[in-house]
Order: structure tokens, then C-alpha cells, then sequence
């Protein structure tokens, strides 16, 4: 009953989200019907490239400020900014299991965050680290990622013995880490909108709800993030060590 | 005894002297007319040539090193647009500074052999001929028969950077001759080469000359080369033309200026061939009616050309050193030409004395030691004998050159 | 699209944009070493200069700024929209104009001190055998220079097949259009596909390690006849 | 710190790195040039080939490959630490290192094609006239390939500036260490700095091309003494 | 009227010649003695040769062109370690492929100047000498004595890359010279020179020989050139050495292979300046105690040097086609020399006679006509008369060289 599809639909997804996204719309309804192409860069990257004309349907952000400012500028189809996934992040070593966030109480080697200026999971991580006390301790210690890609892999190649990475890169790649509690930081709130110049509105929109689906937010979970849904509620599969105060 | 019969390349030079002679009449075009009038300056030196040649055949340009024949040389091929003035050949203006007129060295179909040859090092000797003969229409010439000409046929498949520095140099003019131009200019070509290739080399080139009716300049170092190869002569000194004539007339006001081994440079016709005598009999002609012919031997010329040379002019050079003089009729002496003559000038020299001598209306010059003027009380107007050896007659081909040996 | 076939188109693409990238350099790129190399000036060395700027920013910047210039509603960008009637942002094209000026130093410079090194001498003779311009050019400079014409095609070529920052940005990695290998490999490293990347990596290597020995194969067959008896 | 300091620490940081990489590279490169340029071996296009290599990896996926190597708990990272006493990934050396593999066909192509097209004549002419290899190559080779010089240094130097994916990857961005400029002229656009990236751009731009042009400058002495009659 | 009187760069040449002459009885040093035994295989010709050669002053080398003169040269200086075979220098091995052991080129001690010149490019006139005189310790030589020697002094600050062709053959030489090697080889190192340059530069390069007594190999197509400068002649054919001899004997033997212009070679000793007849007295020492001295004239040498000259050795060539023959006393004529001598050899040839004959037993060579030998009836051991004029006997710098004029 479907228009037949003359470009593909392309969804700008955010590097770290790429991989989820796959999982998920491995189980869209009739995916053989529709021609989706995933396009996956660093969320500033995608929010220029949208700026000056790129041909993408749906923007999955990393973040909400860019969808923001995209709406600001009256790029996108009004009301399709949504918040499709919160990201959490996690303490997380390669050489060793981790006991709990007290490990980097009297830390003093390198560890390795995203861009706090740049990247929102860096930002969360600054955030945790100052309400944490640990900030003063270890910025001057910090290697810092373009994105939070890059900081997962300096940590995962040995590199750097800690890193706070995201907790979906964890979840993945089934690596044990200590998922820091999402009160230590601002929420980092990952928002979807529909491009404008879009001329697949509607099957854009169709894959926007698909991800909001209930059981995808349930799937996302497993995936590392918080459903859109969970932002006041106390995480689940805890495995922080909630004495650490 | 000549070289050429002795070498074993002379199959090839031969085929051409079969077809046109060294000597052989040439029918001749129209000759080129080169108007210059440039000034070239450089850091020590300042080129200022205002002069026309008319080109015939081959003009030779002598001079010392430094003075500017390759320069002169440069210009004239379209390589230096600084030059200031004028250059035109045939009335076509190449160049000229004042009307910011300037025809490209491609487009004037001129020739150059560069003194440093400037073989194309990514071609092998072949390719490098076929790089001249590909550009030209005329084709008279064809690669094989100059690579014949030239001897190189056993090198054609050589990598140029491998040569000899003489192999250099014939490549480097058969790759000339192959572009067929309007005027070809010669930069020393032969300074690498032995003596016997060297006179093989200049007897084709001349043969070709003739043969393409291509007007050549051609510098050289050694006058006995030039006087050979050329019919006139410009000398360069310090960046000027100071001089301009016929091959022997130049020749022989370079003697006067003390400039050279004084000698004689003449024209003669061949009269006969004295095989059992091993010698060729060529005649002056008097010039006035009332004197008769008078006779000079030189050894006999190579056997299987001769007797088509009968008639022909040969140019002859005989160095006043090998020319004597006597007051009898000489006899008894393995001396066979001796001719008589009178003194027209005696310019003593510090060591020595050149008599400047008549002999029907030529001029002889023969240089003698002081004791020997002085003891022969020689005075201007003298009627004596002048001799000289039929060895003494040098033609480049055709008797063994002396020179550079 | 499975990811083998993905990897396939992109390195399509790659060829594509690496061989299109090449071929616009050298005939871009061949007359403007020539004149930088020959021209007597005092501004030379300001021109020499600029043509290596684009090596100084780093890609993604530059890609940035090119971006900029490319969006249909810049200067450029409308331009080439009213003379193409296409998009020049994210197309074939723009990918193939970034990385010309990316890549121009690497063919420029060595081009360049090639012509500089030639001299005259060889070019002289050519004239007086009847060789205008053009034939001289190809005829003489291009076979003595082959060498320096050989590095840099390779160095052009693999710059090209190897660049990422600008393509990325001005592309914006559309598969089969303006998604190349390194955009691709990046992915896999970004999306844990760690074997796909080690895979891709060393197909992309042991691919250009054959096709560069053979373009350097061809680079030596003059040399080999020289004959190299003092070393250094 | 202000925003001018730290890009001003950065700036510090990246001439330190590219001076370095530089010298490191002239000297490196120059042997392997040499070698390259003299050697008739079948095997010789394998290893120019080799060279260029690390030009057809993007530098993001270059440096991935290079933390690997460095981690300390590789082998090539164990060893710098036992033999340092200091940790090779995310220090200053191992931007250095990275640097310099990267940037090591920019300068070995160059010098590669000068050497060759030199060839043996004014080395034999050096040689009898008493002066040995090292003699020939500071009195000979050195002046008369002047010029590939200055461009193998040029674009060493420039590539290193504007390398950004294995400084960053391998560097971690540590301000006075590893932070370079290039790196923070791209935080500069991620964190909609415009006006302090286009203040960074247009100031190493302009820094650049007086830095280039005075290189350029240096190249150009012996070029001015030619006759250049027979233009093409 | 020598040349180098009336040259205006008279003055550098009397400096040297003033400390140490031309002629001057040589302080001869040991002999160096090159063993060669290699061969060196080119696609088209094999160098193969096995030879020792004892250099004491300076060793000629005479070879048509592609013979292998420039490959011998090389060998011998350590640019060919493709050479298979052995080369040694006064007992130290050079090379030997047997053993592998090899001396580098630079190590060897021994200088080369190239057939093309050369010069470095990046370095002006003055630094392409300084270079040379940089790397050698003996500094027995100043670069500006040797600017001024070579008369580069005014060019001196010149980019080389504009110099003549003349001019960089002068550079090349004067550069190796400051190098002071211990031998030195020179590959046709003036054959872009004009006529009175060059003897004045062969003049300069014999006096420096002796100066610093530094043998050299000497590579030229020009016999008269071999015969002032060398003393001993190898001959280079196909490959191959094939003649190694005293420069006098080494010509003579050139002579009945029939391979030049034959001539006589011979050392005379100087015995009187005669100013008032412009001539000057040699004496061919009788060699039987029981035969007289001859004399010899030859037109008076250059005044400023001449009496010091006085009982020194003075290389002549007289080419055989300027000795004449005559069975009486000959008499009227302006020929001064006239030696009664005895016919040993008549060598009838196509076009002319070849005749040795025997003087105070030294041997001279007449060319005469098959003509003149059928008249006088000439058979060996008759007793005649040689004449020859003075003009006709050659020494390279005292009397004009008439080669190459
Ligand atoms: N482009 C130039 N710039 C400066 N000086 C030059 C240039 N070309 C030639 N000269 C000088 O001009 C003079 C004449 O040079 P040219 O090459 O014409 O001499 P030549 O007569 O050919 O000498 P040779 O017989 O030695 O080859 C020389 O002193 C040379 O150094
Ligand atoms: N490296 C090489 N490879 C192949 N052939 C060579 C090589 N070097 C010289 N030849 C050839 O060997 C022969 C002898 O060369 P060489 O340069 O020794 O001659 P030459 O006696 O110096 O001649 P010229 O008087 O013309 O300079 C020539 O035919 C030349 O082509
Ligand atoms: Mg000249
Ligand atoms: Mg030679």
C-alpha cells in the first residue's frame, strides 16, 4: 500500500548510536519494502552537513542541543524533534575488573574521557567527575576523545587504564564496567527530528515512531541506554556500588 | 696510400661520393642571405655583430675560445630573444627587438649541432635520428642511410648516455641532417673525432651539403677543416665579425695579420692522373693570355674516383713553410713542383721572413729563415723559382691531411 | 545490503573519486608546476606557498570551510547549481573538487622540481629539431620526467584513496555516491566491527602495495640502464 | 585559561611536534631516499611502495592501528617503557612517532626522484677530485638537490600541521603535551566557535604561507642564475 | 714571431716558465708503474688489457674514436668496478676482482679530467677550484697562481653552466691540478681549445709535470700534441693496447703501419742562438765516435728564454712529406738543412714512397712521389742528401705548431 520508494531513506545516526540503530530496525515491519540507508558521522559533523543542504530524512543527535538548534533554524518538520533514548555513562578499565567508583579515589595515572567542550558524553562525564570531587584530581590527567567513540577505543586498546566511556559501547560489546548513576550528571537526552527537506516525510515519521515503540525503548535498555521513559525512575540492573558515599 | 682506401668504412662514404662528389660541381641554388645587426650583452663580454653573409655553401667561423661563435651561433638558431636588434634570413625578418618581433627557433627551420651534442638521453641512437626525421617533410634522407653515412649502424640499439664522446657527436649530426632544415648550423662537431673518421666525416658532409643544396655555418677551431669543408670564411674575435671573404682570400689576410702558420690556400682544376708515376697533375690557369698554364703535382688521387675528377677544382692548401725558393732552376731534387714566380713583398719577422710571391697572377707565400733571405739577397721584382714536394699540396680528402696528425 | 557489498560500493566509489581526483591533478596540476618552475618572479615563492596551503589545515576543518563555499546557498554553491542544475554539496563532485585542492601539493610540488631540475638544454635541442611547444612537452619533458610524473600520480592517487576528513564533510557519506573506503573503514572501527575493519584494512593495504609496485615498476625502467658505479 | 593561551599553548605544542617530526624526517628519509634512489633490485618498487603506504590509510583508522601498537601492553609500547621509563601512548614521542610515519612519503619522494634524476656524473667528478661519500653528499648531492629538499621539508612540515587524525587518536589531546593546533581549530568548529576557528584558520593560513613562501624563498637562488630561453 | 709573444697573457705563462722551463732538464722522480690485466665487457666491444705501463713523466694515449681510451681511463681511476682482472699502481693493488678488494675512487689518489668537463653547476669558477684544492694537503699550488695560469681570472666569479666550451675544459683542468694527485689523467682535455691556447696551455701542463713531478696519462686524437707533451706513446685500438713505446719510436712505428702522416720524431739537442740569420742551431749528436755532429736549424726560439735553453732537449716533429731527397749537395736554395745520410728502407706505396734513411743513426722518413723515386733511381744504402727546410721542423711551443692551423 506504499508509494513506490524512488531514493532511499537516509537517516543521519550519530556514531554511537549507529550500532544500536542497526539492531533495532533489523525488525522494521516489510524492511525489505524500504530502502533505509544509514549514514553514521560525529553528531557536529551531521548537524553541518544538514546546515548546508545534506540530503538526509531523519537525524538521529547524540545530543538535544543540535536538534534544537535545528529547529531554531527552521530546518526541520515542526514537532519532530523528539528524545528517543537517554545515554548513561560507566567507569570502565581494560586491563581489569573494576570494584567500584572509589577505584579512582586516590587514582593519580591518565584517564580518558570524551570532549567535555564538545561531545555531550564527555560533558556528563565532566559532570559526574565534579559532583564526584574528582574533577580538581584529574584534569590535568585527562586524555580527551573527539568523540565518545575515540575515548572507548584508547581505553579498550590498553592505552589508558581508565576511561569513562558510554555504557552502550559496554553493553555491546559485552564488557563489565561501573555504570555511573545518572544523578551525577545532566541527562544526556539523544533527540531525533525529521529533515525538512525531506521528501519521505512520511516514512521518515513511520521510522521515528518505530524507534519509540515500546518494545525498541525496552530493547535500547539492553543496549546500554535509558529508555525515553525512565528519566525519573531509579535504573534497574544496577550494578553500582551504592555505598559509594 | 689515402686513408679512405685503407679504411674499412669507406664502402659507405663511397655510396655518397658516387652519387655527388666532394668536388664536384656543385649546382648551386641561390645563396642565403643572413642579415644581422644584435647586440648580445654579457657579464664580461659584449656581442655586437652588424654584418650580412650570403651563404652559398658552407661558411666556416674561426675564432679563439671565448669570442663568441657559439653565441653568434645561438642567436641565429632563435635561442637567445635578448638579443637586441636585428636577424633575418632571405629577407624573412627572425627577429627584432625594436618591433618586439620574434619567430620561435621551431618555426625558422634552422639546424643546430650543439657544441655539447645534447643527445635525448631517454632515446637510443636510433630514436634519436628518428626524432629529427619525424618532423620534417621533406625527407631526402632516410635514417638508415645516414646511420650508414655516419657509421653508427652497429650502435643504433646503443643508450646514448653510453657513447664515446666522438660516437656523441655523429649522432648528434646525423640527427641534424635528418630535420632537413632551411640552414643548418655546425658547432664544432667533429672536435672528438680521430683524424681519419673526422675527414670521412667532413667529405659526407659536404657531399651532403651539396646534394640537399643545404647552406651550412660551420665553426671550427682548425683552419685546415674549414678550408677544406667551406667556401668563405667569417673570423670572430672578442664578440665582433672583423673579417668576411672568400675561403682562401681569408685565409690568406690571416697571415699577414700574423694570426696563423702562414699559408697558401688556392683552387686548382685536375688535369690529369700519372698513375705510374703515382701522381695527379692539376693546372693554375694563367690568368693573363699572354703566360702559359702552369703545372703543380700532388700524389695521386684515390683511383676509383679519379677519373671523374678530371676537370674539377680541388681546393688545395701548401704551408709557406714547405714552399722554398731558389734562383736556379732546381734539378737533381725528388722536389717535383717548381714554378716560377716573382717577389712582390718581403715582411721580415723576428725569426723568419714570408715572401709573398706571383706565379700567374696566384699569390704564393713561402716563409723562410732570415739566414736565407739574407744569403740569397731576395729584393722585390726578383724572378725566381719557387718548389715545393707534390706532398706538400693538401687537399683534406684527397692526400692525406697533415693537420692535426 | 550486507556489509561486504556495502564495503564493495564504497570502494567503487573510491576508485572512482581517486581515478577522476587523479586524472583532474595531473592535467591541473602539470601546467601550473610547469609555470611555477620556469616563471622568473618575485611572487613565485607567494604562489609556490599557496598551493601547499591546503596541507596545512587539517581536513575536517578544511572540509568545513569547503562546505561552507558548497552549500547552495553560498556563491559557489549557486553557481554550480545554475550551470548543473544539481546540488553541488554532498554530490560526486564536491568530493572530487575537495579532494583536488586537498591533494594538488603532492602533485604540484614534485612535478614542479622535476621541470626545474630538467633545464634547458634538452628543451633547446627539441626546438631546433622542429619541436613546437606541445611536442616538446611530450616528446622530451614528459619522458625525462617520468619519474617525478610517476611519484606523482602515486602520491596523488594514494593520497586521494586515503583521505577522509574533507570527503566526510563535504560528502556526507551517502553510499554510492560519496561514501569511500576510508569513510567505510572508520565506520567499522566506530561500530565495533573490529574483524570487518582488520579485514578491510589490510585488503585496502595489500591492494595499494600492488597497485603502487606496479606503477613504480613502470617508474624504473630508465633508470635501470644507467650505469651507477660511484655510490654515494 | 582563556581561549587565545590555550590556542596559544597549542600552537607551541605543534610547531615543537612539526619542527621535530621535521628534523626526524630529514634525517630518516634522506638514507631511505638514497637507498631507494640508488638500489637495482627487483624488490626495490616492494619497498617504495612500502613508503607510501601509510598515505592510503585514513589517519583516524592509521592511528587506531598505532594505539594498538603503542598500549603499553604491546609489545613495541612495553619496550619504549622499559628502555624510556615512560609511557610511549598519549606523550609527546608518540605524536612525534606517529607524525613521522605519516607524513615519511611526503619527504622520501621527493628527495627519492632528485636522487635519481642527479646521477652519476658530478658524483664521479667529487669523487676523483678526493671527496668521499659523506664529502660528496654534504658538497654535491646536497646543493644540487637543494630545491627537493625544500620541498620534502616543506611538505613534512606543512602535512604534520595539518595532520589531525593520528595526533588526536594516539595523542589524547592533552593541553601543553599533545594538544595541537589542529586539534583545537576542530573543537573550535565542534563547539560553535566560529569566530575563534576563523580566527585560527585565517591566522595559520597567513602564518603558513609567510613560513612557506620564506622556505620557497631559500629554494629559489640557484634557479635565478639559469638562462631559461626555450620556454615550452 | 712566436704566438706566445704576441699574446697578451704572455706575462702568466713566463712566470712558470720562468721557474721552471718547458725544456728544462727534467728532476726525475721514480717512474710510477700502472700494472693493468682486465677486461671490461660492453655490449658492442670488449676492453681487454694486459699491459704494465711505466709513467715517469707523461704517458700519451692515441686511439681512434670508441677505441676504449675514456674506459681505460676509468678503470684506472676506480669508476669501473665492473672491471674484471687486476689494476695496481706502483705495487699497491688497486683492484683486483679475485679478491673483491677494490679502492674507492677517492681514496685512490689519482685525479680525472673528464672528456666533458664536468664542473659542478651549483658552484662559481673560483669554487669548482677551491673544491679541487679543498681536499688534498700538499697545496704546492694556489688557486689564484692557477686562475691566472689558466687565464680564468677575469671569469673567475662566473656561473659555470655559461661558460665556453673552451672555457670549461680550462675550469676542469685547472680544478683537478689543485687537487694535486698523484697521477693524473686527462681525457682530451683541449679539444675545444683554439690553436695558441692551447699550446699555451700544453705548455703550462708540461711545466707543472715537472713542477710538482706528477705523471699523467694524456688522452688526444692529435699526434703533434702527444708528441710535444708526452714522452711515451700507448696506442689504443679496438679494446686493446697495442703498442706501448718512448714517444719517438712509438711515431716512427705509427709511420710504417702506414696509421698516419708519417713523420720523424726526434729529440735534438739546443747548441746556439744565431739572432742575426733568425735561427737556431741543434746538433744531432753523433752516435759512432767516429762520425761527426750534425746541425739542424730551426727558426730562432723565443728570446726571453732562449739562453738558458742552451744543451737542453728539444722534441721536433718533420713530417716526411717536407724532407726532400737529392743525390747531390744541394746548393741556391733557400732549404738550410741538408744532412748526408744513407737510404736503409724504400717502402713503395700507391700514390708516393715512403723512404728511411739513416743520418748519424737516427732515422729519418722522406715521402716522396713514385715519380721522383723512378727518376733519381733511388736504391738502399745509396748515399744522399735529406733536405729540409727550417720552417719544417716542428717543436710544439718555440716554433708555431703548423698541426691544426
Ligand atoms: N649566457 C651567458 N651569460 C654570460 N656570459 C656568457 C653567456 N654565454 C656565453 N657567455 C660568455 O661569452 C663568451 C663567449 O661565449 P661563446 O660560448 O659564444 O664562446 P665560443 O666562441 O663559442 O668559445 P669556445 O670556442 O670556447 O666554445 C664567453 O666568455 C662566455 O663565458
Ligand atoms: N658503459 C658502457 N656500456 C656500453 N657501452 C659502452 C659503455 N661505455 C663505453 N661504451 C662503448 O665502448 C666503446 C669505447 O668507448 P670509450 O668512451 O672508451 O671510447 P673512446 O676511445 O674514449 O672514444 P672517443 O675518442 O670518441 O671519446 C664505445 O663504442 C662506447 O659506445
Ligand atoms: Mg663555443
Ligand atoms: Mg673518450
Amino acid at each position: 500500500d506504499k508509494p513506490k520508494q524512488t531514493k532511499p531513506l537516509r537517516i543521519a545516526v550519530a556514531a554511537n548510536f549507529a550500532p544500536a540503530l542497526k539492531i533495532l530496525l533489523a525488525n522494521l515491519p516489510n524492511k525489505d519494502a524500504i530502502n533505509v540507508q544509514m549514514i553514521s558521522a560525529a553528531t557536529g559533523t551531521l548537524y553541518l552537513q544538514i546546515k548546508h543542504g545534506a540530503p538526509f530524512d531523519l537525524f538521529l543527535s547524540a545530543d538535544s542541543m543540535r536538534p534544537e538548534l535545528l529547529e531554531q533554524e527552521k530546518l526541520i518538520i515542526a514537532d519532530s524533534r523528539k528524545t528517543y533514548a537517554y545515554g548513561q555513562i560507566a567507569l570502565w578499565s581494560a586491563t581489569r575488573a573494576l570494584s567500584g567508583l572509589s577505584e579512582l579515589n586516590h587514582y593519580s595515572g591518565k584517564l580518558a574521557i570524551a570532549n567535555p567542550d564538545t561531545a555531550p558524553y564527555g560533558k556528563a562525564a565532566q559532570q559526574a567527575l565534579t559532583k564526584l570531587s574528582l574533577w580538581p584530581q584529574v584534569q590535568n590527567n585527562l586524555i580527551t576523545g573527539m568523540n565518545i567513540n575515540q575515548t572507548f577505543q584508547q581505553v579498550r586498546s590498553q592505552a589508558v587504564p581508565f576511561g569513562i566511556v558510554a555504557y552502550s559501547q559496554l553493553a555491546m560489546n559485552k564488557y563489565q564496567g561501573i555504570i555511573i548513576p545518572p544523578e551525577y550528571y545532566q541527562p544526556i537526552s539523544q533527540q531525533l527530528v525529521i529533515i525538512k527537506s525531506s521528501q519521505q516525510v512520511k516514512l521518515a515519521q513511520q521510522i521515528s515512531d518505530f524507534i519509540l515503540q515500546e518494545d525498541n525503548q525496552e530493547k535500547l535498555v539492553q543496549l546500554g541506554y535509558l529508555p525515553i521513559k525512565s528519566i525519573p525512575l531509579i535504573e534497574k540492573n544496577n550494578q553500582v556500588n551504592t555505598q559509594y558515599d | 696510400m689515402s686513408r679512405i682506401d685503407n679504411s674499412n668504412n669507406s664502402s659507405a662514404i663511397r655510396n655518397i661520393s658516387d652519387e655527388q662528389l666532394a668536388v664536384a660541381q656543385p649546382k648551386r641554388a641561390a645563396p642565403s642571405t643572413l642579415a644581422l645587426a644584435f647586440k648580445l650583452a654579457f657579464s664580461h663580454l659584449e656581442i655586437s655583430i652588424k654584418q650580412n653573409i650570403s651563404i652559398s655553401a658552407i661558411t666556416g667561423i674561426y675564432g679563439d675560445s671565448g669570442s663568441g661563435k657559439s653565441s653568434l651561433l645561438r642567436v641565429i638558431a632563435g635561442l637567445e630573444p635578448r638579443a637586441k636588434g636585428q636577424v633575418s634570413l632571405n629577407g624573412t625578418v627572425l627577429q627584432d627587438s625594436d618591433n618586439k618581433a620574434f619567430i620561435k627557433a621551431e618555426k625558422r627551420q634552422i639546424g643546430l649541432v650543439f657544441q655539447d651534442s645534447r643527445l635525448f638521453p631517454h632515446l637510443s641512437v636510433y630514436q634519436n635520428l628518428a626524432y629529427g626525421a619525424k618532423r620534417q617533410t621533406n625527407r631526402q634522407l632516410t635514417i638508415e642511410k645516414v646511420l650508414a653515412l655516419t657509421q653508427l649502424n652497429q650502435l643504433q640499439h646503443q643508450n646514448v648516455t653510453l657513447l664515446s664522446g666522438g660516437e656523441k657527436q655523429r649522432v648528434s649530426i646525423a640527427r641534424a641532417l635528418l630535420a632537413e632544415p632551411k640552414l643548418l648550423l655546425l658547432d664544432e662537431p667533429f672536435s672528438a673525432l680521430d683524424k681519419s673518421t673526422k675527414s670521412q666525416m667532413l667529405t659526407i658532409l659536404k657531399a651532403i651539403q651539396q646534394q640537399l643544396q643545404l647552406p651550412m655555418l660551420y665553426v671550427s677551431h682548425s683552419l685546415s677543416e674549414l678550408q677544406y669543408i667551406a667556401d668563405q670564411l667569417v673570423v670572430v674575435s672578442a664578440g665582433k665579425i672583423t673579417q668576411v671573404a672568400p675561403i682562401h682570400q681569408a685565409i690568406h689576410q690571416l697571415n699577414s695579420r700574423g694570426e696563423t702558420s702562414p699559408k697558401t690556400s688556392l683552387s686548382l682544376t685536375i688535369a690529369e692522373h700519372l698513375p705510374d708515376y703515382g701522381l695527379t697533375r692539376l693546372t693554375l690557369p694563367a690568368k693573363k693570355s699572354t703566360s702559359k698554364n702552369h703545372n703543380i703535382y700532388l700524389p695521386i688521387l684515390e683511383q676509383s674516383n679519379s677519373q671523374r675528377l678530371i676537370s674539377q677544382q680541388l681546393p688545395c692548401i701548401i704551408y709557406a713553410r714547405d714552399i722554398s725558393i731558389s734562383k736556379t732552376k732546381p734539378e737533381h731534387s725528388s722536389i717535383v713542383n717548381h714554378l716560377p714566380a716573382s717577389i712582390s713583398v718581403i715582411q721580415y719577422n723576428k725569426t723568419n721572413a714570408l715572401v709573398t710571391l706571383k706565379a700567374n697572377e696566384q699569390e704564393f707565400y713561402a716563409q723562410i729563415s732570415l739566414w736565407s733571405a739574407k744569403r740569397m739577397a731576395l729584393t722585390t721584382e726578383s724572378k725566381v723559382y719557387i718548389q715545393f714536394k707534390a706532398n706538400a699540396v693538401h687537399s683534406y680528402y684527397f692526400t692525406e691531411p697533415t693537420a692535426n696528425a | 545490503m550486507t556489509d561486504i557489498s556495502a564495503d564493495l560500493l564504497a570502494l567503487i566509489t573510491t576508485l572512482k573519486m581517486a581515478a577522476v581526483t587523479t586524472v583532474i591533478l595531473l592535467i591541473i596540476g602539470t601546467p601550473m608546476a610547469w609555470y611555477l618552475a620556469k616563471w622568473q618572479s618575485r611572487f613565485k615563492v607567494f604562489f609556490e606557498a599557496v598551493v601547499a596551503l591546503p596541507l596545512v589545515l587539517p581536513p575536517t576543518v578544511l572540509g568545513f570551510y569547503l562546505l561552507l563555499a558548497f552549500s547552495p546557498t553560498s556563491l559557489p554553491g549557486q553557481l554550480w547549481q545554475s550551470a548543473t542544475g544539481s546540488q553541488l554539496a554532498f554530490s560526486f563532485s564536491a568530493i572530487v573538487i575537495g579532494s583536488v585542492l586537498y591533494s594538488l601539493p603532492f602533485v604540484v610540488q614534485p612535478l614542479q622540481k622535476a621541470f626545474e631540475q630538467l633545464g634547458d638544454h634538452h628543451l633547446e635541442a627539441a626546438a631546433m629539431l622542429g619541436a613546437g611547444p606541445i611536442d616538446r612537452f611530450f616528446s622530451v619533458v614528459l619522458p625525462l620526467t617520468k619519474a617525478s610524473f610517476i611519484t606523482a600520480t602515486a602520491l596523488g592517487f594514494a593520497h586521494t584513496v586515503g583521505e577522509f576528513g574533507v570527503v566526510l564533510m563535504i560528502g556526507g557519506n551517502i553510499p554510492g555516491e560519496t561514501r569511500v573506503l576510508s569513510i567505510a573503514l572508520f565506520d567499522h572501527v566506530e561500530a565495533f566491527n573490529y574483524a570487518n575493519a582488520h579485514l578491510l584494512s589490510a585488503g585496502l593495504l595489500i591492494a595499494s602495495l600492488i597497485l603502487l609496485s606496479l606503477v613504480y615498476l613502470l617508474g624504473n625502467n630508465f633508470n635501470k640502464k644507467q650505469q651507477g658505479t660511484v655510490k654515494l
